[in-house]
C-alpha cells in the first residue's frame, strides 16, 4: 500500500462482463442524490445520470448483438474541463480525482463544453424529489442547487469515509475496502475500483494482466483518463481454440 | 440663414445649430419611441428576475448544447463593439478623412454594445449572484484566486478594459463639444456640462493636449481592440473536445468578422441618424461610399477566412469533423440557416456595394447593412450551436436545441436596450462631433489639376513638433 | 530632424529634371557594381551546382530536402510579398507609396527564374496524394492524384506571370520615355516594350485600370499561392498538423519580408542612386510603420495558432509543439521569434527610429533574417518527418535536428545571389522610381504651410 | 502644497464667467482639487468594507442570536462545573457519537427521560413536556402514570450551529485530532485545565468551535464557523486544504 498522498484512484471496467443491467445507474442515482429523470427531462435533453450505459448494436437482425459501455466521468489526469473554469470550481486533487466544488461553481457550463465524454450535467432547475423520497436522500452528499454543474465524484464520500476509518483505526487502507456505489451494485463484477498507484491493487493487476484488452476512451485527445476499459472478448478469436479442444476430446 | 461662408464651407453657426438639434431641442418622435423601448426593456428586466429565481430551465438549453442564444448574442454584441475603435482609432492612424462625422456614433455604439455584451455572461451563468467570485479577486482566506488560465476569466478583463478605454476615448473627443453645449445652456444643464467640460476654453494648448490624448488612446486601444474578440474566440477555440471550435484561425476570423458586423452596424446607425435628425449636410453619401468600400475589403477578407476555416475542417479527413460540417451545412434546419448566413453575410450585400450608385444610396445601404448583421449573427449561431449539437459518440440528443421564447425575448431586449441607451445619449450629447466636422471643413479644400477639380486635405505633420 | 531640412527633400517639380535624374541611375555603372555582379554570378552558378548535387546525392530521400523547401519558401514569399507594399497603398489611394511602388514591383518580378528552378526537383520529392492506396491528409480531398504537384507549380507560374505583368504594366510609360529619350540598344528595348504608348488620355486611363486589375489579381494570386504551397509543402507532410491560420501566417511572414526588402532596396537606391529627393524621410517613416504593422500581424497570427495548440493539449496539438517549437528546431525557433518579432517590434516601436532613414533599414534587416529562420523552422522539420508516418492520426516520432549540408549552403547562397543579380540587371534597364509615379505624386501632394503649422496638402481624386 | 492648490482653485473660480451658477463655481474646483483624494478615500473605504464583510465573524449578520428551544435546556445545570452549581456532566454523556461519527448526536428523549423520570421538579413545565415527549408521564388530575407510545415524539430542537449544505463536517475526526493534540484547542474555559497534557478527554475539546457551552444559559454561536476559520485552523494544524476535504 502506498502512502496516502500518492494515491491515484482509478477504475477498470470490463465491458465483456457488462450485461447492461443498469444496476450501477440506479445505485448511483440513489447514492448521490441525483434527481429523478422523468419524461419531461428526457424530452428536453436534460437527463442527469452520472454513470450511464451506452448501448451499441452489432450485426443485422436477427444475428444482432448488443454491446454495452458504462460511461462516467473519466477523472482525466489531463482534463480539458479543468483549465477552462474561471472560478476553479473543478480541479484535480492529489488523489487523482477530478473534483467538482459545488459551492464555487457559478454555472458558466464551460467545463461541460470542454468535456469530450459529455459526462457533466447542469442543474437547469432546483432539484425536486417526490415527498416520500425526501427522507431517502444521502446525508453525506450535497444536494446541488439550480445553476451548477455536477458529475461523477467516484463516490468521494465513500473514499473519505473509508480513509477516515482506516486512519482512526490506525491502519493502512485495504484494497477493495472502498467501493463506489456502482461497483457495489454491479451484478457481474464488471467494475473494479482502487488505487492505480498501488501495484498490488486489483485495478493495477487487471490493467496489467489484461493489457491486450485495455483501452481508454478518445486517446487522441490526450486526456489520460483514470478509467480504463477492457475490450469485449471476440468469441471468433477463441472459436478455433475451442474446436481444437473439442477435437482433442474425441 | 446662410449655410455656407464666403469660402464655400458650411458655416460654423449652421453646424452648431443643426448638429445640436437633438440635444437642445427634442425631435417629435423621441418621447414615443423612448417610452415604447422603455416598456420592452423593463419587461426584459422582469424576465431576468424570473430566470434568476427559477433557474436556467426557462431556456431551451440542454445536454450537450450548454451554450445557446445567450452566448451567440454575447459574441454578436462584442462584435458590434469593434466598430468604434476600427473607425476612430484605425482610421485616425491611417488618416482617413471621411471618418470624422462617424466617429462619435461608432464610439457610443462600442460602449453601449459592450455594456450589453457584458450583461450576457451574467444572464447566461447558472448562478448570477455568485459572479462576484468571478469578476473580483475575492478574499484571500481561501487562498484561491480566479483561474487566470480560463478564457472566460480573461473575457471580462479584456472587455472591461476595452469599455474603460472606449469611454475615455469618447470623453476626450467629447470635451470640445461639451464646452459648446455649456455655452448654450442655462440652469442645471449648464452646470452639468460645465463640470464635464473640464474648463475647456479652446486655447491652443488645450487643443494640442486633446489631439495628443486622442492619438495616444488610439495607439493604446488598438491591441485591446484585437485582444477582445481574440479572447472571445478562444473561449471556443481552446476546447479540443468540440471539433468545430478547435481551430487556429478563430482569433483573426472573429476579429475580422467583428469589424464586418460592427462597421455595418455603424452604416445602419448613420442612415437612421440622417433620417431621424435630418443631418443631410453632415452625413453625406460620400461617407456611406467610403464605408461601403471599406466593408467590401473587410467582407472579402472575412469570406476568405470563412473559406479557410471550412477548408481546414475538411482537411483532416476526420469522421467526426466531417459529420459536424455535414450537419452544419446540409442538414435541416441548419442548412437553411447556413444558406441565409452566406446570402446575407456576403453574397447579397457585397456585390451590391461594387456599384457606386448603391454605395451612395442611403436606403439601400441601410438595408444591406442590416442584412450583414443578420448574417453575422447567424454566423456566430452556426459556430456555437451545431458545434455543440454535433453527433458525439456518447450522447443521443441530436435534435439538439431550439431556443425558448424567453431567449428570443432577451435577444430582442438587447436591441431595445442598446437603442434606448443611444437615444438617451443623443438627448444629452451630440451624436456627430461638432469640432471634427468643423476641422474637416477647415482642412479640406480643392485644387485644379488639369481640367479636373480635385478635393484636397491638409495634413499636419505632427511628428515635427516633438522637439 | 529639423523642419527645414525635411522640406528640402522633395521631388523636383520640373518633369524634365525628374526624368533625367531618375534615368541617370540606369546608365551609370560603377566598376564596383560590375565586380559585385561577377561575384554574384559565380555564386549563382555554385547554387545551381548545389541543387544538382543535392538531387544526385539525396535524390531518393525526402527527409533531406527541408532546406531546399525552406529557401524556396523564403525566396518566393519575401519577393512575392514586396509588391504588396505597392498594392495596398494603391488600393487605399495613399500617395506616399508612389516613389517606392516601382521597386516593390521589381522585387516581385526578380525571383521568377530561381523559384521555378528550385521548384522542379521539390515537386519530384513531394509525396503523391495517394500513398499506398490510401489518401493522405490534404486539402485536395477528392482531386486527381497529382493535384498538389500540378497546382503548386501552376500557382508559382501564375505568381511569376502576375509579378512580371504588374511590373510591365506599371513601367509602360517609362519604357515609352526610354524609347523617346535614348539611343541604340535602350531605344530598341523601349520601342519593343512600350508598344504604341504615347500618353493619350485613353491610354492613361487604361493604364490606371490595368494597374488596378493587375494589383488586385496579384493580391489574390499571392494569397492563393501561399495557401497552396504552404499547405502542400509543409503542413500536409506532418500527420495531424491542422492549422487553419497557417497559410495566412505564412503569407504575413512573406509580406513582412517583402516590406523589409523594399526598405533595404530603397535605402540602397537613396544612398547609391542619388534619389535623396524622391525617397525622403516620409517614405521611410511610412515604410517603418508598415514594417511594424506587419511584424505585429505576423506575431498575432502565429500566436492565434500557438495558443490553440497550447491549450488544446491533444495528441496532435502536443506533436505540433514538439515538432515545430520545442523539438529539433528549438534554437531556430527562438532566433526566428527574436528576429521576426521581438527585435523589430522593440526597435520600430519608437517613433524616433521609424522617423529616420537608417532606423527602418536596420529593422528590415533584422526582420528579413527572422523570416529566413522562421521558414527554416517550419520547412526543415516538416520535411524531416518520416514519410512512412504520413497516414498517422498524429505525429508519434519527432525527427531529429537536420543540419544543412554543403549542397544546401551552396543553394542558399546561390539562389539569393541570383535574385540580387536579377535586381541589378533590371536596374540597368528601367529606373527604380517610376517617372510617371513621381509626376503624379507631385501633382497630388504639396508641402504647404497652414497658418503656423507645416503640413502636406494631399489631393484625393475619386 | 496646499497653498498652491488653494491659489489655483481661487484663480479658477475667478476665471469662471458670470453666467455660471454659483453651485458650479463651488463644486467644480472641489471636484477638480479633491477628485483624486476623494477617489482614493472611497477606494480605501470600499476595500475596508469588502474586507470587513468577507472576513467578519457571523455575529454582525445576526447569527449570534439564541433560540427559544421547545424545552429550555440549561447547559449550565447539566455540564456546568460543580462549584458553580452545575452537575459537571461530560459532554459526551449526551452527545454520544461525537468521537465516533460525523454528527455529534442530539440525545434521544429517552436518554433525558432516563434521569428525568425521577429527577427534577414535577412542577416544571419543561420537564413535564419532556416526560410527555418520552411517552411515559404522570397525569396530574387523575394522579396516574400514563404510558402512551402515541404521545412519544422527538423534541424539535432548533439547530444553533448550522453549516451550509455544501459543507461536510465530520466531528469524529476533529475530536480525535484535538484530544490527541491539546495544544490546538482554543477557547479553553476557565474551569478546564489542559496545559501540558498529551491527551485530553473528548469532552474537553468542544470549546474550540462551540465556546464554553457549559456556561451558557442558552446556547449561542461564538465562532463565525466560516470557511476562513476552517481553513486557517487546517493550515495551522496541517489539516487537508483540498476543497474536496469538506465539499462533496
Amino acid at each position: 500500500m502506498v502512502t496516502e498522498d500518492k494515491r491515484s484512484w482509478g477504475m477498470v471496467i470490463d465491458t465483456d462482463k457488462c450485461n447492461g443491467c443498469s444496476g450501477c445507474v440506479t445505485a448511483c442515482q440513489v447514492e448521490n442524490n441525483i434527481p429523478l429523470n422523468d419524461q419531461n427531462k428526457f424530452e428536453r435533453g436534460r437527463v442527469m445520470s452520472w454513470i450511464r450505459i451506452e448501448r451499441y448494436w452489432e450485426g443485422e437482425f436477427p444475428d444482432v448483438k448488443a454491446r454495452f459501455i458504462p460511461i462516467l466521468c473519466q477523472h482525466c489526469a489531463n482534463a480539458p474541463c479543468e483549465p477552462v473554469c474561471p472560478v476553479y470550481a473543478t480541479y484535480h486533487n492529489d488523489e487523482g480525482l477530478n473534483i467538482q466544488v459545488y459551492n464555487r461553481c457559478v454555472g458558466t457550463r464551460y467545463c461541460a463544453n470542454g468535456c469530450p465524454y459529455i459526462v457533466r450535467f447542469f442543474n437547469y432547475w432546483e432539484p425536486a424529489w417526490p415527498e416520500d423520497l425526501r427522507n431517502h436522500l444521502n446525508p453525506d452528499v450535497t444536494i446541488r442547487s439550480r445553476g451548477i454543474m455536477e458529475k461523477c465524484s467516484f463516490c468521494i464520500q465513500r473514499i473519505k469515509r473509508g480513509s477516515r476509518k482506516a486512519k482512526e483505526e490506525n491502519r493502512e487502507l485495504q484494497d477493495g475496502e472502498i467501493k463506489p456505489a456502482c461497483q457495489e451494485a454491479c451484478s457481474t463484477n464488471a467494475i473494479v475500483f482502487g488505487d492505480l498507484n498501488d501495484p498490488n491493487s486489483e485495478v493495477s493487476k487487471l490493467s496489467k494482466s489484461e493489457s491486450d484488452r485495455k483501452y481508454t476512451l478518445m486517446p487522441q485527445l490526450n486526456t489520460d483518463p483514470n478509467v480504463v476499459y477492457l475490450a469485449t472478448i471476440d468469441p471468433l478469436k477463441y472459436k478455433d481454440l475451442g474446436e481444437k479442444a473439442k477435437s482433442n476430446e474425441h | 440663414m446662410q449655410q455656407r461662408d464666403n469660402q464655400n464651407r458650411l458655416s460654423q453657426e449652421y453646424t452648431n445649430r443643426v448638429l445640436l438639434n437633438g440635444t437642445l431641442s427634442t425631435p417629435r418622435w423621441w418621447y414615443p419611441l423612448v417610452s415604447v423601448l422603455l416598456f420592452f426593456v423593463v419587461i426584459g428586466f422582469i424576465l431576468f428576475g424570473i430566470q434568476i429565481k427559477y433557474g436556467l430551465g426557462v431556456t431551451g438549453l440542454n445536454r450537450p448544447v450548454y451554450w445557446g442564444l445567450y452566448i451567440t448574442t454575447f459574441v454578436f454584441w462584442v462584435g458590434i463593439s469593434h466598430a468604434g475603435i476600427m473607425i476612430s482609432a484605425i482610421l485616425r492612424i491611417t488618416q482617413a478623412e471621411w471618418r470624422r462625422p462617424v466617429t462619435r456614433a461608432a464610439e457610443i455604439l462600442t460602449i453601449f454594445s459592450l455594456a450589453t455584451a457584458l450583461v450576457f455572461p451574467l444572464i447566461h451563468a447558472g448562478r448570477t449572484w455568485r459572479i462576484v467570485y468571478w469578476l473580483i479577486p475575492y478574499d484571500a482566506a481561501r487562498g484561491i484566486w480566479p483561474n487566470i488560465r480560463s478564457p472566460l476569466f480573461m473575457d471580462p478583463i479584456a472587455i472591461s478594459t476595452y469599455l474603460t478605454g472606449s469611454t475615455l476615448f469618447l470623453f476626450v473627443a467629447l470635451i470640445p463639444d461639451l464646452a459648446v453645449l455649456r455655452d448654450r445652456t442655462t440652469g442645471f444643464r449648464k452646470g452639468f456640462y460645465t463640470i464635464l467640460a473640464l474648463g475647456w476654453r479652446g486655447n491652443p494648448r488645450q487643443w494640442k493636449m486633446q489631439v495628443v490624448g486622442g492619438i495616444l488612446l488610439s495607439a493604446l486601444m488598438l491591441p485591446i481592440f484585437v485582444s477582445v474578440h481574440s479572447i472571445v474566440s478562444w473561449d471556443f477555440a481552446v476546447t479540443p473536445a468540440v471539433e468545430g471550435w478547435h481551430s487556429t484561425i478563430f482569433a483573426p476570423y472573429f476579429v475580422i468578422g467583428a469589424v464586418h458586423s460592427g462597421v455595418s452596424a455603424v452604416v445602419t446607425m448613420m442612415a437612421l441618424m440622417r433620417w431621424g435628425w435630418g443631418w443631410n449636410d453632415f452625413i453625406r453619401p460620400e461617407h456611406f461610399d467610403a464605408l461601403a468600400r471599406l466593408l467590401t475589403v473587410v467582407a472579402t477578407a472575412w469570406l476568405g477566412f470563412t473559406f479557410l476555416e471550412l477548408l481546414f475542417a475538411l482537411y483532416g479527413l476526420d469522421a467526426p469533423e466531417i459529420a459536424l460540417r455535414e450537419m452544419q451545412i446540409f442538414q435541416y434546419p441548419w442548412n437553411l440557416l447556413f444558406l441565409t448566413f452566406l446570402l446575407t453575410g456576403y453574397i447579397l450585400p457585397v456585390p451590391m456595394w461594387l456599384f457606386k450608385r448603391v454605395r451612395t444610396n442611403i436606403a439601400l445601404m441601410f438595408w444591406s447593412s442590416i442584412l450583414v448583421n443578420i448574417g453575422m449573427w447567424l454566423e456566430r449561431f452556426l459556430i456555437i450551436v451545431p458545434g455543440l449539437a454535433r453527433k458525439s459518440p456518447f450522447v443521443f440528443t441530436w435534435e439538439a436545441y431550439s431556443p425558448s421564447w424567453f431567449e428570443w425575448y432577451v435577444l430582442f431586449w438587447s436591441f431595445c436596450w442598446v437603442t434606448l441607451l443611444m437615444l438617451l445619449f443623443s438627448r444629452v450629447f451630440p451624436l456627430v462631433p461638432l469640432f471634427e466636422q468643423k476641422e474637416s471643413e477647415v482642412f479640406s479644400d480643392s485644387i485644379k489639376i488639369g481640367r479636373a477639380t480635385v478635393p484636397t486635405i491638409f495634413r499636419e505633420e505632427e511628428e515635427e513638433e516633438e522637439d | 530632424m529639423s523642419t527645414n531640412e525635411h522640406h528640402m527633400e522633395w521631388p523636383p517639380s520640373d518633369p524634365k529634371v525628374v526624368k533625367e535624374e531618375l534615368f541617370s541611375s540606369t546608365k551609370k555603372g560603377s566598376s564596383s557594381l560590375k565586380t559585385i555582379s561577377k561575384f554574384l554570378g559565380v555564386l549563382s552558378v555554385l547554387g545551381l551546382v548545389g541543387l544538382i548535387g543535392k538531387f544526385l546525392i539525396d535524390g531518393g530521400d525526402q527527409t533531406q530536402w527541408g532546406y531546399v523547401a525552406a529557401i524556396l519558401a523564403f525566396i518566393f514569399s519575401v519577393t512575392g510579398g514586396a509588391p504588396m507594399v505597392a498594392i495596398a497603398p494603391f488600393i487605399a489611394k495613399a500617395n506616399w507609396a508612389r516613389p517606392i511602388s516601382r521597386m516593390a514591383h521589381v522585387i516581385g518580378a526578380s525571383a521568377v527564374i530561381v523559384n521555378i528552378i528550385i521548384m522542379i526537383p521539390l515537386l519530384w520529392m513531394l509525396p503523391p496524394l495517394v500513398v499506398e492506396g490510401a489518401r493522405r491528409r490534404s486539402i485536395w480531398f477528392e482531386a486527381p492524384v497529382y493535384s498538389p504537384h500540378f497546382w503548386d507549380f501552376l500557382s508559382l507560374i501564375m505568381l511569376a506571370i502576375a509579378g512580371l505583368g504588374l511590373l510591365y504594366v506599371s513601367a509602360l510609360p517609362d519604357f515609352a520615355i526610354m524609347r523617346d529619350n535614348s539611343e541604340g540598344f535602350r531605344k530598341k528595348i523601349g520601342k519593343f516594350l512600350a508598344g504604341g504608348f504615347v500618353g493619350s488620355t485613353v491610354q492613361w486611363s487604361t493604364l490606371r485600370m490595368r494597374v488596378g486589375v493587375m494589383s488586385t489579381l496579384y493580391f489574390f494570386i499571392y494569397i492563393f499561392v501561399h495557401v497552396v504551397i504552404s499547405i502542400d509543402f509543409s503542413l500536409s507532410m506532418v500527420p495531424g498538423w491542422r492549422d487553419a491560420i497557417y497559410p495566412m501566417a505564412h503569407a504575413m511572414g512573406g509580406i513582412q519580408g517583402g516590406v523589409a526588402l523594399v526598405i533595404i532596396l530603397a535605402w540602397i537606391m537613396r544612398k547609391y542612386g542619388n534619389y535623396e529627393n524622391y525617397l525622403n524621410i516620409n517614405v521611410f517613416w511610412a515604410l517603418g510603420r508598415l514594417m511594424f504593422a506587419t511584424s505585429l500581424m505576423w506575431i498575432y497570427f502565429f500566436y492565434s495558432a500557438f495558443i490553440v495548440f497550447w491549450y488544446g493539449k491533444s495528441m496532435s496539438d502536443n506533436a505540433w509543439l514538439d515538432l515545430l517549437i520545442r523539438g529539433p528546431m528549438v534554437y531556430v525557433f527562438i532566433l526566428g521569434m527574436l528576429f521576426s518579432f521581438v527585435f523589430p517590434w522593440w526597435w520600430l516601436i519608437w517613433n524616433k527610429v521609424r522617423n529616420s532613414i537608417n532606423g527602418p533599414v536596420i529593422g528590415a534587416f533584422i526582420a528579413l533574417i527572422g523570416v529566413f529562420f522562421e521558414r527554416i523552422r517550419i520547412y526543415v522539420p516538416a520535411w524531416s518527418v518520416d514519410p512512412k508516418l504520413i497516414h498517422d492520426k498524429w505525429l508519434t516520432v519527432i525527427p531529429g535536428t537536420l543540419y544543412p549540408d554543403i549542397w544546401d549552403i551552396l543553394l542558399i547562397l546561390g539562389s539569393i545571389s541570383f535574385v540580387v543579380l536579377t535586381v541589378i540587371f533590371i536596374s540597368r534597364i528601367i529606373p527604380f522610381i517610376g517617372v510617371w509615379e513621381v509626376q503624379q505624386f507631385n501633382l497630388l501632394a504639396k508641402p504647404v504651410k497652414y497658418i503656423k503649422a507645416h503640413g502636406i496638402r494631399v489631393a484625393k481624386p475619386d | 502644497m496646499e497653498i498652491i492648490i488653494l491659489r489655483k482653485t481661487i484663480e479658477y473660480i475667478k476665471k469662471l464667467d458670470s453666467t455660471t451658477p454659483l453651485w458650479v463655481k463651488v463644486l467644480v474646483p472641489l471636484i477638480g482639487v479633491g477628485g483624486l483624494t476623494t477617489l482614493a478615500i472611497i477606494s480605501i473605504l470600499l476595500a475596508g468594507l469588502m474586507n470587513a464583510w468577507l472576513g467578519q465573524p457571523l455575529p454582525v449578520l445576526g447569527f449570534e442570536q439564541t433560540f427559544d428551544q421547545p424545552i429550555n435546556f440549561p447547559h449550565t445545570k447539566h455540564a456546568g462545573p460543580i462549584e458553580d452549581g452545575g452537575l459537571g456532566m461530560d459532554c459526551t454523556y449526551c452527545h454520544r457519537t461525537v468521537a465516533k461519527a460525523s454528527s455529534a448526536h442530539i440525545p434521544a428523549v429517552e436518554l433525558c427521560a432516563s434521569c428525568h423520570r425521577a429527577v427534577g421538579s414535577y412542577e416544571s413545565e419543561d420537564l413535564t413536556q419532556l416526560r410527555v415527549n418520552s411517552g411515559i408521564y404522570e397525569d396530574k388530575e387523575n394522579n396516574q402514570v400514563i404510558v402512551d407510545s402515541e404521545m412519544a415524539s422527538p423534541i424539535n430542537w432548533r439547530r444553533v450551529h448550522r453549516l451550509p449544505d455544501h459543507v461536510r463536517f465530520v466531528h469524529s475526526a476533529h475530536i480525535n485530532y484535538l484530544s490527541n493534540n491539546p495544544s490546538a484547542i482554543e477557547n479553553v474555559p476557565d474551569h478546564i485545565n489542559i496545559e501540558g497534557l498529551d491527551a485530553v478527554p473528548a469532552s474537553q475539546v468542544c470549546s474550540t468551535c462551540h465556546g464554553d457551552v457549559a456556561n451558557m444559559e442558552k446556547v449561542y454561536q461564538v465562532e463565525p464557523l466560516k470557511m476562513g476559520q476552517c481553513v486557517n485552523c487546517h493550515r495551522k494544524n496541517g489539516g487537508p486544504t483540498d476543497c474536496a476535504a469538506c465539499h462533496h
